[in-house]
């Protein structure tokens, strides 16, 4: 039942105060470092965190979302995580604009985790703009688990493409493409996958990125055997479950499409069953 | 101060704390129960349940605004049987205080919907959410139209009986609010939920269209406050022996306590759960402080304390 | 893109550009005009004058709220008379477009201030904030009951002949708005200023009493934008040929868009100039920008966009 | 005419960003430092500044006035202005809170001064609480011009009497109450006011603070030859004369009451005019 499985998702979700470790321009995103103690160890790749921004006195009364980019233990520093963070509107700018030492109200971890396979497979990510933020994090897992992990990055311009150095030894290979050619090759992730699938090259695909990316990559994936699990991204009112704005339709094993939650029935859904066709629409009651 | 009574009543239901979930701000309980015991509140206010099964409105159900937010989620939900099925056993375990919110298209919807909520154990009251689009009457929303309002109230006390106390929600969208309120409570209500949300709009800049797939939105949080307090304060001026559950935008212990000296007897939090799953505890207990600081012996003490006259 | 177009009219009056002050947020003009130069916007919207001198409400007059703020002014003012002797000729000296506001406390007097104000030499539109206590009936707002709001521009109309476009500025706390707009659009008004503030009230939790010495106030600034888009939106739905003077909440060019969208010809700007004194200049600015960006050839051809069917 | 003299009032109000040079916290209190440059030059002691607030994403939509305490000159940093900031709601705090080298958006000078007499008298300054801040930079303006200048302080404790060093040495005799003792005598400022009125030992009267103390010294000069000039403070919304809300019953020489607006008609008026029994009230209307 959805509902149980919720009740299991955000079980070690916390409400906390944490210091920022550090703020670095990376390209047109700002790459944070959060100190979060003992909490890494509930953190899962694909898991999002939501922030409460503008201060005290702020007119932004909503949380804004990110995903996990990695988290890790330091002697130095505890607990840490990293977010990558695009400045956008007036929150995500707020945000970057936190300096080292400010104190930032988080609720994490939050929503549900890639889901990570038993036995070794070929496994292929794809990360559009900062979605591949959380990629880096859950290849080094699948590395561990003796898996063949190809990345594919794309963005619109070189400005937008996260890579960082140490992320490239977790994947066996890492390909990126430019809307504008400014980095990689040109052109759009999509593209290869097509010959990827043909080829029988990967079981699994795990995706990032802006929804249409996400729908593409599902479209592909349709009647092949290759797995997709993708991470989604709705407009968030709670990010916690209670307030039904973030929800996308799904159809589940009895074939009934429900309206299910991205917050807490996603972030990371099954690409084969989200009705990408009817997202922004209601489906027909029989 | 531990003889201090924090309790407070809506008919006959009786709480132990006076703040409670605002309806569809809580889902059925079950996610806030991650950051904090069900049973330390007042009630939780499940999401307004219809007869069948619903989608709701398509997306983007929600926008920001200045210090609020609109809402279109058109009352998705399982439906009644399903909703009786697994919701409410698990937040009766929980020993939480219930209070069951329902939602119809018509004054028949409204009456199926209190004869099954009737007989369900662990129910310390029925709200009867009337801001609905009326199918009978070309759309209109129950609680614009005072006759409807009436009539809705009217079917539920009939199908209810005397037990359950029945709370009213009104929408705060009318000429005449007082009037509404009157009528509702003539019709057999026990006690009134004010406000329902504010209905606004959003244009996106980009697409130049109307934001919310529903076009129009429901607005809530601190910026309609002012609002709030404003038809609590008129309601039980008219009416002070009627019970109000006050709601909209309070997000502190101060903004609950301004609620309560305008004629609020209970307190519901809605939007401020969104941005603090800890809203509703983190109010309950700044309220109490504050009470206890200015020296009330009890919340009753307080309700519609603004109305005094200034001699006292 | 020198060819733009920014010109906007309201019934047979034409102005140079969209943003006007709003009335009771500039005064008579005057203080304002330390800032810049009133002639460089469409128009300014004088406070609403009634026919004899008035004190107004006792102080406190504001609250600030979540973005927004409460007033209870009380329409105080220097009468008619004087208005039209000291202010209007300083205005007309600065080459300001000039919309004069009036109000009153009985059908009779609006018409009687009608009468004063038709042969005014510079007056581009009269302004009639019905939102205003009824003295003849009970003290009901004007704005809130169709019948009164009728009879109100009616007498003006009667009054002033064919020439001087009259606006209605209506109240948003009604049931049904386009109902309303629709009476008074009947009744002889050429065009509609939406929207007057929405009736709030805060209550000090020192004194634990309502804070203004008006007890109820009126709230305005960004809290109740999204209320005046869907005012407008609504409103331009029914009555596309309507112009609308829109105002709520507007702080940048970006607000300003969002209203013409919605369907306003021209847009107020309120509140805003109280944070800053510049304000109406800057949204000008702001949104002549954000037209030719978006590649209007016009402020016209934007108007009531957000309405266009869905395919075009 | 009061118009007249109102557009006279602020005719040279401008609207600038300015930089914070220093925050120092004294007692209870910021001493708050600004860049303004060439502005200087138009503030008079009694004038205010009217500031925004909370930043980009505020829900705080009002400026809030503070009086100007003092004006300088110097070589490194231009034109400075001084403000005594009491942290007191969320604004006032938010301010408080800004460091060295932010910007922060002033509208200033504003409202109408203390009058200075063309010929040398007997001045007496009473401050309440922060309002001592602009009674110093008004004390070197009197003695300027020869006039001899008493000091008198009060506050409910130490913590809220402000009184610098440098100050001191413009006034001829500096005493201080508090209400509870902590500092100088006990008890209140108006206390020896009426004896001083009594010996006919002053000619003016410049106050600065709480209604309640402007209130009682005005009602001590009653029927006295002492003027009495008080800077009041009533709420502004605007601070430039456009909405009306600050408005204070005042007669004027026709002996008719009118709604003053004490941002342009003041802060700075006549105590003998402003009718105190009124305030908060509405005036008959005959
Ligand atoms: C599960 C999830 C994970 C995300 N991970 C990242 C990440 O790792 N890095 C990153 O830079 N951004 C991420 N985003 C997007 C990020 O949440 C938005 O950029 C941010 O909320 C924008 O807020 P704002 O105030 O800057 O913009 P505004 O446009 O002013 O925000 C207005 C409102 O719209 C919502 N909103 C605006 N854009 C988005 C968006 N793209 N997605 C969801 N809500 C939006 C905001 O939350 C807010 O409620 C993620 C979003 C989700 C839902
Ligand atoms: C002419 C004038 C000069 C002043 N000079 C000084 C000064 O030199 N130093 C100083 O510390 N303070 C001064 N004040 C008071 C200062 O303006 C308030 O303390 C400040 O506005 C409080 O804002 P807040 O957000 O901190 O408090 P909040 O209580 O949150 O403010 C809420 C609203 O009430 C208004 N308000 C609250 N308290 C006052 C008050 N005492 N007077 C006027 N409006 C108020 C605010 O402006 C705001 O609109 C002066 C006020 C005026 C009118
Ligand atoms: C997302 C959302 C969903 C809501 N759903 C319901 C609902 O199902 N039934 C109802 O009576 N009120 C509903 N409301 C209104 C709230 O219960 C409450 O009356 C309103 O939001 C004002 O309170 P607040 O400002 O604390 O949120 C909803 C509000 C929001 C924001
Ligand atoms: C202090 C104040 C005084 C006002 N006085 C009047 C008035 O005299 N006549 C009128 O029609 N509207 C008056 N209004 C309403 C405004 O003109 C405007 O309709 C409303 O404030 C919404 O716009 P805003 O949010 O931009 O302020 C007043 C508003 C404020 C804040
Ligand atoms: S964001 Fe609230 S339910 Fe998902
Ligand atoms: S504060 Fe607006 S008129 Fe004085």
């Amino acid at each position: 039942m959805v509902k149980e499985v919720m009740s299991q998702i955000n079980r070690s979700a916390a409400h906390i105060i944490t210091t920022i470790l550090a703020n670095k321009r990376v390209g047109q995103y700002h790459q944070m470092v959060f100190g979060i103690g003992d909490l890494v160890k509930s953190c899962r790749p694909g898991n999002f965190v939501a922030i409460n921004v503008g201060g005290d006195s702020s007119r932004m009364i909503l949380r804004r979302a990110f995903a996990i980019s990695r988290v890790s233990e330091s002697a130095s520093f505890g607990g840490t995580m990293e977010l990558i963070v695009a400045p956008h509107g007036l929150g995500s700018k707020w945000l970057c604009s936190q300096i080292e030492g400010a104190e930032v109200d988080i609720v994490l971890p939050l929503g549900t985790a890639f889901g990570i396979p038993t036995s070794p497979v070929n496994a292929l990510l794809v990360g559009g703009g900062y979605g591949s933020a959380p990629l880096f994090g859950l290849a080094e897992v699948l590395k561990a688990r003796g898996c063949k992990v190809d990345m594919l990055l794309g963005a619109s311009t070189s400005a937008k493409i996260y890579a960082p150095m140490e992320g490239k030894r977790s994947v066996n290979s890492l390909k990126i493409y430019t809307e504008d050619g400014t980095m990689g090759e040109l052109g759009r992730v999509t593209e290869p996958i097509k010959v990827l699938i043909e080829n029988k090259a990967i079981d699994v695909i795990y995706s990032c990125g802006p929804m249409g990316m996400l729908r593409a990559i599902s479209e592909l994936t349709t009647d092949t055997d290759v797995v997709h699990q993708c991470a989604v991204e709705e407009a968030m009112a709670c990010g916690i479950g209670i307030c039904m704005t973030c929800v996308l339709p799904v159809k589940g094993e009895d074939g009934q499409i429900s309206m299910l939650r991205s917050c807490i029935d996603g972030p990371v859904m099954d690409g084969s069953q989200v009705q990408w066709h009817l997202v922004g629409q209601v489906p027909e009651v029989h | 101060m531990s003889e201090f009574d924090f309790s407070t009543t809506l008919g006959n239901a009786f709480f132990n704390t006076p703040i409670f979930t605002a309806s569809g701000c809580a889902s059925s309980g079950k996610e806030l129960a991650q950051f904090f015991p069900l049973r330390d509140i007042g009630a939780v206010v499940t999401k307004s349940v219809m007869n069948k099964p619903r989608y709701g409105r398509p997306t983007p159900r929600m926008a920001e605004t200045p210090s609020g937010m609109l809402n279109s989620i058109g009352l998705q939900g399982p439906g009644i049987e399903a909703f009786l099925a697994n919701d409410i056993p698990w937040l009766v375990e929980q020993n939480s205080r219930i209070i069951i919110s329902i939602a119809g298209e018509t004054i028949e919807e409204y009456a199926t919907l209190a004869r099954k909520v009737r007989s369900v154990a662990g129910i310390s009251a029925i709200e009867v959410n009337i801001s609905c689009p009326n199918v009978e009457n070309r759309g209109l929303v129950f609680a614009c139209d005072p006759d409807a309002s009436r009539r809705v109230i009217d079917g539920v006390r009939r199908t209810i009986g005397g037990e359950l106390p029945i709370i009213a929600k009104l929408s705060p969208d009318v000429t005449n609010l007082p009037d509404i309120a009157k009528g509702v409570v003539e019709s057999g209500a026990d006690a009134l939920a004010l406000i329902n949300t504010v209905l606004g709009m959003v244009i996106n800049i980009e697409t130049m269209r109307p934001h919310l797939g529903g076009n129009t939105g429901g607005l809530s949080g601190p910026a309609i406050r002012p609002v709030a307090v404003r038809a609590i304060y008129q309601v039980h001026a008219v009416m002070p022996e009627i019970p109000i559950l006050g709601m909209g935008g309070v997000s502190s212990g101060r903004d609950a306590l301004e609620l309560i000296f305008a004629g609020a007897s209970g307190v519901s939090v809605g939007t401020a759960s969104f941005g603090n799953p800890h809203a509703a505890v983190d109010i309950q207990r700044e309220l109490r402080d504050l009470l206890i600081a200015k020296g009330f012996p009890s919340l009753k003490s307080a309700v519609g304390y603004a109305h005094r006259e200034a001699d006292l």
